[in-house]
């Protein structure tokens, strides 16, 4: 595999750009594997990756039913932070994080991730208070965070609305400096050209219609393009986990909900942070193509379609307006849908299951980008040694019967509520 | 906006009414002790991709708990009934101690 | 030159009567009424309008509609900037004021066109290969200029001064697009007797009509047409009104845009965003005519060929006089003639071997010069087109020009009928794409289902106007459409072939994609259409690549071999054209943004000092300016004044639901971790209730007043969720049991009166009741009336005093507030606020928000002997799941600062006096208050059971402060724990 | 605020729910209408009017009794084996609106179909107003009323005036 360099860059140039090879090879079944990843998105490539690089394990395939990268890894709103409050989620955030910040060298794929920093805002003592909470959690794990007060919020962000007539005042905010975006498409990418480089099969238009099962043993599966034999599967296909842990006889506490994301015209620089309303469902930072990348809450009914309905629209631009009165007339360009796996506490599952050489990775929610890194570390090292890694201990599938869930917003198990 | 149709009042936009998940899933008595009966009650969902049998609440309205099918894939409306009315309940109802 | 030197003397659309007065980069220019600004400007001969995003490359005006990629501008009238609105849709107006963008310093002369020059660096993706050293941030330093140098226009970081609305609109059938197709669906639809919307998102109807010359047959059907539709009571016509998007049931988002002719005042409704709620839909939404792909096909003076037909006889410019009209189909033989016909001189370059003998023949009395089997391969010119390079049979020549007029085809315009799902499929013989099966209640019609020909188009709009019409059951007797032959002859299939000039041919002229970015992506193995739109940013301008989608796809398809079906077909998303986020959020902006409730008192509270808290909508007393300079001051204040002789505090927000009917006890029994079955008439109870997972879910009181009717509150943040919990319950799982449950939130104002001297003033208010302790004992109900409405007296506390709980009508609710405050004056009663209220409870022990957080069970906060023994209650049986049995599952206790001159605060972490504060330690504080009966702060808290023995300490670290206090783990109880002073 | 075109108004709205049990309800409805001394609407969103008072079915088993300016509560004594009465009208005010312009302000205010048969005179439509649940009563061709709850009230009557404006 050809490194990418500026060196690359000036001699491809000169040689009108007719010498660059494909990112990855147009690969096509063998007859087994090692390990089969279903699922060409950034937990699956990173699997792939990581099986290779941390474990050795090269006779790997990752199956792709479309295109590498067309699920949620390339519909959603490209936030990474690590603020999470609780036990479990904190240290695999943080992980994450580190991850990400070395990942365009390891990759040798400029995934861009840029650290500009994430403020959420909180608009009462109490909001702030409970901010505080997570912050000292934050502190404490050696993560960084600060409250900022309502000058300090103005001074970094001063087109929000600090004016007598905002509905919800400015109370303050939490701020972690070093949460930020990444291009997301380019995390698939990154990962499937070096999972490649390292010998990975990344085969694409390669659907797995059912599972080979040798008594309580999976050893491979069946596709679009024919059977493949597996010594061990691992499952990362989150949106649709539950239609494939159906055909393998998985029963799973997950739902498939929409969540809709939004992009502006491209405009020339004027959010330069990750900036969340604590006040109500609305998130927005801008892509370096300049357009204002924006989400806010689930459609809210079970769905596999990969678009939503009128009424978040319109919720969200009224948050976006109440929030930040200048994008009022910024024009919206596109949105679009992601179908994510919803669980009842809003955490994540990457276990071994109870089908022996079956493992699973889904269940993300609307945090599933921000943790690809860790995620493949993570399940890649429970594949290969078919233990979890400790960082995903509390991730496990029978949390939900023996209680330990992992609820951050203290939602509750309906999960389209979390 | 996704309409669904009301048995009571019409035709009416989603957003006037409460999500209740799942209305395949049947709830145990209230004194059913069973813990496995109440985990899978409250946590596995078959989370179809295709016709899904679910509860909605016409909340912003008659305030009437409804069964809708409905396609998780095009979210097409197949039928719309009173959560009283649905078969689901019935059966329930004649399980259920007074 | 002169103004308007390009406009003829006749014919058009525009109204010579009246100029309007507008400017571009500061030049002051005169358009007429019925101009855009494209016509406008192209009139007065500015053919440079804009910077290309990537490499700066000057660009003019290439279409005459919303796919308009390269004639953006920045509208800066009246101070207000509105970035990259193309030029092509904006309905020329007094006073104007654009900018083009994308250029420094100026528009001719702009600095960053040395992109130009970096191009061979520059290819598709290369930032993905690049700029990752020397360091681990080294991005975030490259990136500072890259974003710089990214973006369109530039947006104004002031609040947005415009208006928007938003209305609900009704029809039995919407029809998009107010073209030939659409106005003969109209026609049909409202003669079968249907409810009409017809949508058009032009000032003019007409769609392609409007090309036609104004003296024509055309514009005489349209005339009619529109004057038909215009005296029916049931069509609406839609102008200025974009579909922007399609959604499940047949909703249909608009937005239109007001007309600058009918100003309405200052500060009015700028745009109107529509949600139109259809029974049937038709889809008359037209075709785009496709550009040419050759080197430098994005020089000002390269637009499309029925663009130029629309300039010449819309808005009578010429656009060219010396033309080269480069095509490979017969649509754009027509912008040749008329062109000709205005006296330009024309030479048509056709890639066909043989065009008709027909359009020969008419070229040739017209004079157009025609050239079969000619390729046009190169542009020369920077700032305009000076000369073209033709490829023909038997080589190579030149053809001066000054404008080239391009066709490549026609792409149906199938992004609405897309956002619902319904795939486009590939019609070979069109050489594009129409929408696939449509559902029942859809329609297509025109040329977006691939009908060219005018008498077939407004043939087949009349046959979709009648089956929409007929859908929605109506169905009288339609007369046959009126006929109109324009004689155009069939659109052949064109294919794309790869371009063979030197320079750069771009396939999207907005993102600077060419078809070497193409052929890039192909190598590197980005070959789905995905992978092709994400790795060169082809379509993902504000044009969304409306001309440039087909072109880029037939490309991949030549690279890659394989068909075109094969390759991939885009799926659109909304909105259409872009929309401003305003429009959507309309009216729901700035105070009505969320809407507010209001307790009966909420004018009381507002006359008296009262600092506002927002809880869930309801605006609450937060403390009372008398109390305090600030919060802190005031809350305490206003806690030894209940202590000490009473205060009064507006509950009405409690949710408060009544439940009757002869099951009501046993239903309570269910819902309540605790019994109330055997609750005594007249008495209340403190109640909990649980989620299914055994989670408290909320806490309140019920009191019975009567054998089959109880009383309910909740909590104010709870009570629409709890309520609706009930009515599911009672609806799906135990229909068998005969309870209503209704709010009655809303009905009652209620106060609570707490303190020692609070019966005393009871006593004052009411002399006619009698609240002695043996008519009124703790946890006692009084019902009466005051003033002719319902009176509830309820003897509850949460402060741990003396305390009375009073429920009224709500329209007796200030009145009520008022007597007791004047009865209770001589005996100094105090209103107080949510603070006190909440450091009240923290003194008493009493668990609220902080601690029911929705991960805390029974057993957690102490409240397991509450359940006793019971099951059958909602949530008993996962309650007892392992995990909250764990001897280290964290639990309420009370905890006291130890530390002379520090406090508590809540979200402080407790560790064990040593141990290394790291990690999550062994609990954290959740409510503190600072308790004037104890002198220092107190604070609950839920701390790990196996640590959580009282009279230990523990060390509670507040990094965000640097602080770290010690505490004693006492009882959460910190006041009165023999509850004495509920009697005193 | 009033204008020819569009005039609102804001009134007490005396008020009382009364509900039957799944089960009895024909018993429940034929005793109610007796002493009430009317038929009652059949469906949800219709309404009868009697002397002094409207009857509106809001839900299967629930009908409100909106009673007339002045009107007296008659005295509603329910079988407790059939059914149950709350009173709400402490809780809920009504808004009169009436004008040439009522059906635009409407349509900026709620998604009811002002043109059609289930919003046409007479007719009930329970509905949102900004999120809101509030009762729609067709009053006339240019008038209607919304019943909505007393805490509310302030909120939305600023929405409807600003959309009238």
């Amino acid at each position: 595999m050809a490194r990418y360099s500026a060196f690359s860059i000036f001699r491809n140039a000169l040689s009108g750009q007719k010498n660059w090879q494909r990112a990855w090879r147009a690969a096509e079944p063998n007859p087994s594997y090692d390990v089969i990843v279903i699922g060409g998105g950034g937990h699956g490539l990173a699997t792939a990756f990581y099986l290779a690089e941390n474990h050795g394990i090269r006779n790997v395939a990752v199956l792709e039913k479309g295109y590498v990268g067309g699920g949620n890894v390339g519909r959603n709103t490209t936030v990474i932070r690590s603020n999470y409050l609780l036990d479990g989620n904190t240290q695999f955030y943080e992980f994450s994080m580190k991850l990400w910040e070395n990942m365009s060298r390891a990759l040798n794929f400029n995934v861009m991730f840029s650290q500009r920093g994430q403020l959420v805002t909180a608009h009462s003592a109490d909001q702030l208070d409970g901010f505080s909470h997570r912050a000292n959690i934050m502190r404490l794990n050696g993560i960084d965070a600060d409250i900022l007060d309502r000058d300090a919020v103005r001074r970094l962000v001063p087109y929000l609305d600090f004016s007598d007539t905002a509905r919800f005042p400015i109370h303050g905010a939490i701020f972690q400096g070093r949460a930020g975006t990444a291009r997301h498409d380019a995390v698939a990418w990154g990962y499937a050209r070096a999972a490649d480089g390292h010998g990975v099969d990344i085969i694409q238009n390669c659907e797995v219609t059912g599972f080979l099962r040798d008594g309580n043993r999976i050893v491979g599966v069946e596709t679009t393009k024919g059977r493949i034999g597996a010594g061990k599967v691992g499952l990362a296909v989150a949106g649709h986990t539950s239609v494939l842990g159906a055909k393998a006889g998985l029963e799973l506490p997950i739902e498939s909900h929409v969540l809709q994301a939004f992009v502006t015209e491209p405009l020339k620089p004027l959010v330069d942070h990750v900036v969340a309303y604590g006040a109500d469902h609305f998130y927005v930072s801008q892509s370096d193509k300049g357009g204002l990348v924006f989400g806010g809450n689930l459609d809210g009914y079970n769905s596999y379609a990969q678009r939503g309905n009128l009424g978040v629209v319109c919720e969200v631009a009224e948050a976006a307006s109440a929030l930040m009165p200048c994008i009022s007339r910024i024009r919206l360009l596109r949105h679009w849908g992601g179908v994510m796996d919803m669980t009842p506490d809003a955490s994540p599952i990457i276990c071994p299951t109870p089908i022996e050489g079956l493992y699973l990775n889904g269940g993300w929610c609307y945090g599933g980008f921000k943790a690809t890194p860790a995620s493949g570390w993570c399940f890649a090292h429970t594949i290969a040694t078919g233990k979890p890694h400790p960082l995903i201990a509390a991730y496990g599938l029978d949390r939900f019967r023996t209680g330990h869930t992992l609820d951050e917003a203290g939602a509750g198990p309906s999960a389209w509520l979390q | 906006m996704l309409p669904i149709e009301c048995p009571c009042c019409g035709p009416r936009d989603h957003d006037e009414f409460r999500y209740g998940g799942d209305a395949s899933v049947t709830r145990p008595a209230h004194d059913d002790p069973d813990p496995e009966a109440w985990y899978r009650y409250v946590f596995i969902r078959a989370n179809p991709a295709g016709l899904h049998r679910e509860f909605w609440q016409h909340v912003i309205g008659c305030r009437q708990w409804l069964v809708v099918e409905r396609d998780t894939r095009n979210h097409a409306i197949a039928s719309v009934e009173l959560a009283r009315k649905s078969p689901h309940s019935k059966s329930l109802a004649r399980k259920s101690p007074a | 030159m002169s103004s308007n030197h390009k406009r003829l003397s006749m014919g058009g659309r525009i109204d010579r009567e009246q100029p309007v007065e507008f400017t571009f980069d500061g030049r002051s220019l005169i358009g007429y009424r019925g101009d855009t600004l494209a016509s406008a400007l192209l009139a007065n001969g500015v053919t440079l309008v804009g910077r290309s995003f990537k490499y700066h490359r000057p660009r003019g005006i290439f279409s005459a509609g919303p796919e308009e990629p390269n004639a953006l501008v920045t509208l800066a009238t009246a101070g207000r900037r509105q970035p990259n609105l193309p030029a092509t849709t904006l309905e020329l107006q007094d006073g104007l004021v654009a900018e083009s963008q994308n250029r420094w310093p100026s528009l001719t002369f702009d600095v960053q066109s040395v992109n130009g020059l970096l191009a061979p660096f520059l290819s598709a993706g290369f930032y993905y290969k690049t700029f990752m050293g020397p360091t681990r941030r080294a991005w975030m330093f490259y990136e500072h200029f890259i974003r710089k140098a990214a973006g369109l226009g530039r947006a104004g970081t002031d609040p947005d001064s415009d208006r928007y609305d938003i209305s609900h609109a009704f029809a039995d059938v919407a029809i998009i697009g107010g073209g030939p197709a659409g106005l003969s669906a109209a026609r049909a639809a409202a003669a079968a007797g249907a409810r009409v919307a017809l949508i058009e998102q032009d000032f003019l109807l007409g769609g392609q009509l409007l090309a036609e010359p104004s003296d024509s047959a055309a514009a005489k059907w349209l005339r009619q047409a529109e004057a038909e539709l215009e005296s029916s009571e049931t069509v609406t016509l839609m102008k200025r009104t974009t579909a922007f998007g399609s959604y499940d049931g047949n909703v249909i988002g608009l937005v239109g845009q007001r007309d600058p002719a009918n100003p309405r005042p200052a500060g009015e409704v700028l745009q109107t965003f529509t949600m139109l709620r259809a029974r049937s839909i038709v889809f008359a939404t037209g075709a785009i005519e496709r550009p040419m792909i050759f080197s430098n096909n994005d020089r000002p003076g390269v637009m499309l060929a029925s663009a130029a037909r629309t300039y010449l006889n819309r808005f009578a410019v010429l656009p060219g006089k010396k033309i080269v009209v480069a095509t490979g189909n017969d649509s754009a033989w027509r912008a040749a003639f008329d062109l000709a016909g205005a006296g330009a001189e024309v030479t048509v370059a056709d890639l066909r071997a043989a065009p008709s003998t027909a359009l020969a023949a008419e070229a040739g009395r017209l004079g157009v010069v025609v050239r079969a089997a000619t390729r046009i391969v190169d542009l020369n010119g920077g700032h305009a087109v000076r000369r073209a390079t033709l490829n023909e049979a038997d080589g190579q020549s030149e053809a001066t020009c000054d404008l080239v007029c391009v066709s490549g085809g026609w792409s149906p315009t199938v992004h609405l009928t897309s956002h619902l799902g319904v795939k486009p499929q590939y019609r070979d013989d069109i050489g594009g794409f129409v929408p696939g099966a449509f559902p029942a209640d859809r329609f297509g019609a025109g040329s977006m289902m691939g009908i060219f020909s005018t008498a077939d188009v407004i043939e087949d709009g009349h046959r979709a106007g009648t089956e929409a019409a007929s859908f929605c059951g109506k169905s009288a007797p339609v007369p046959a459409p009126s006929k109109l032959d324009l004689g155009e002859t069939a659109t052949a299939p064109f294919r794309e072939i790869p371009s063979l000039g030197r320079g750069k041919a771009f396939v999207d002229f907005q993102m600077d994609v060419t078809t070497g970015d193409i052929e890039l992506a192909y190598r590197e193995g980005y070959e789905s259409v995905e992978h092709l739109k994400r790795y060169t940013t082809l379509g993902m301008g504000t044009d969304q690549g409306k001309t440039s989608n087909f072109a880029a796809l037939a490309s991949m398809a030549a690279l890659r071999n394989a068909t075109i079906p094969e390759t991939g077909a885009t799926t659109f998303r909304p909105p259409y054209t872009p929309v401003a986020i305003g429009a959507l959020a309309g009216r729901a902006i700035g105070h009505h943004f969320k809407p507010i409730r209001r307790t009966p008192m909420h004018d009381w509270h507002m006359a008296n000092g009262a600092e506002m808290l927002e809880v869930g909508l309801w605006m609450r007393p937060y403390f009372y300016r008398q109390s305090g300079l600030d919060v802190n001051e005031a809350y305490v204040a206003e806690m030894r004044s209940v202590r000490q002789a009473a205060g009064l505090m507006d509950i009405s927000t409690l949710g408060k639901i009544d439940v009757q009917g002869p099951d009501a006890a046993i239903f309570l029994d269910r819902i309540y971790a605790n019994g109330f079955a055997k609750l005594p008439v007249g008495r209340a109870r403190y109640g909990v209730m649980l989620r299914d997972d055994g989670i408290v879910l909320d806490d309140g009181t019920t009191t019975r007043l009567g054998e089959n009717r109880f009383f309910m509150t909740t909590s104010t943040a709870k009570a629409a969720d709890v309520l609706s919990r009930l009515e599911f319950l009672l609806d799906t799982a135990w229909p068998d049991l005969r309870v209503a449950v209704t709010s009655v939130s809303d009905e009652w104002a209620a106060m609570s009166v707490a303190g020692p001297k609070s019966r005393a003033i009871l006593n004052a208010a009411f002399p006619a009741l009698d609240v002695s302790d043996a008519a009124l004992a703790h946890m006692g109900l009084l019902e009466s009336e005051w003033q002719g409405r319902a009176l509830r007296i309820l003897r509850l506390s949460y402060s741990g005093e003396r305390a009375y709980e009073i429920y009224v009508g709500a329209t007796a609710g200030e009145q009520l507030w008022s007597r007791l405050l004047e009865a209770g004056r001589p005996l100094d009663l105090k209103p107080y606020g949510v603070e006190a209220l909440g450091a009240l409870r923290v003194e008493k022990g009493h668990v609220a928000g902080p601690e029911i957080d929705g991960r805390t069970t029974l057993d957690d906060l102490g409240l397991g002997r509450l359940a006793g023994k019971r099951s059958g209650f909602v949530g008993d049986v996962l309650r007892r799941r392992p995990a909250f049995q764990a001897p280290d599952r964290q639990r309420l206790v009370g905890l006291e600062c130890i530390e002379e001159g520090k406090r508590l605060r809540g979200g402080a972490i407790l560790f064990l006096p040593g141990e290394k504060p790291y990690g999550h330690g062994r609990g954290r504080v959740t409510s503190v208050t600072f308790s004037p009966e104890r002198g220092h702060h107190v604070g609950l808290a839920l701390l790990s059971g196996d640590v959580a023995s009282e009279g230990s300490e523990v060390v509670a670290v507040y990094p965000m402060k640097a602080e770290t206090v010690r505490a004693r783990i006492v009882s959460p109880v910190f006041l009165d724990p023999q509850g004495e002073r509920l009697h005193g | 605020m009033a204008s020819p075109d569009f005039s609102l108004s804001v009134v007490d709205c005396p008020l009382i729910q009364i509900e039957g049990w799944d089960g009895t309800l024909a018993q429940f409805e034929s005793s109610l209408s007796a002493s009430l001394g009317t038929k009652l609407p059949a469906s949800v969103g219709e309404t009868v009017r009697h002397k002094g008072f409207l009857v509106i079915r809001v839900a299967p088993r629930r009908l409100w009794l909106a009673l007339d300016d002045g009107a007296q509560a008659s005295s509603l004594a329910v079988d407790p084996d059939l059914g149950c009465s709350v009173s709400l009208g402490e809780g809920r005010v009504r808004f009169r609106m009436a004008g040439a312009d009522i059906a635009g302000v409407l349509s900026r205010c709620i998604a009811v179909d002002w043109c059609a048969p289930a919003a046409a005179p007479g007719r009930a439509v329970l509905t949102s107003l900004h999120h809101v649940p509030v009762l729609f009563l067709r009053s006339g061709e240019t008038a209607c009323e919304l019943i909505v709850p007393r805490s509310f009230s302030q909120s939305l009557s600023d929405w409807i005036a600003d959309a009238a404006g």
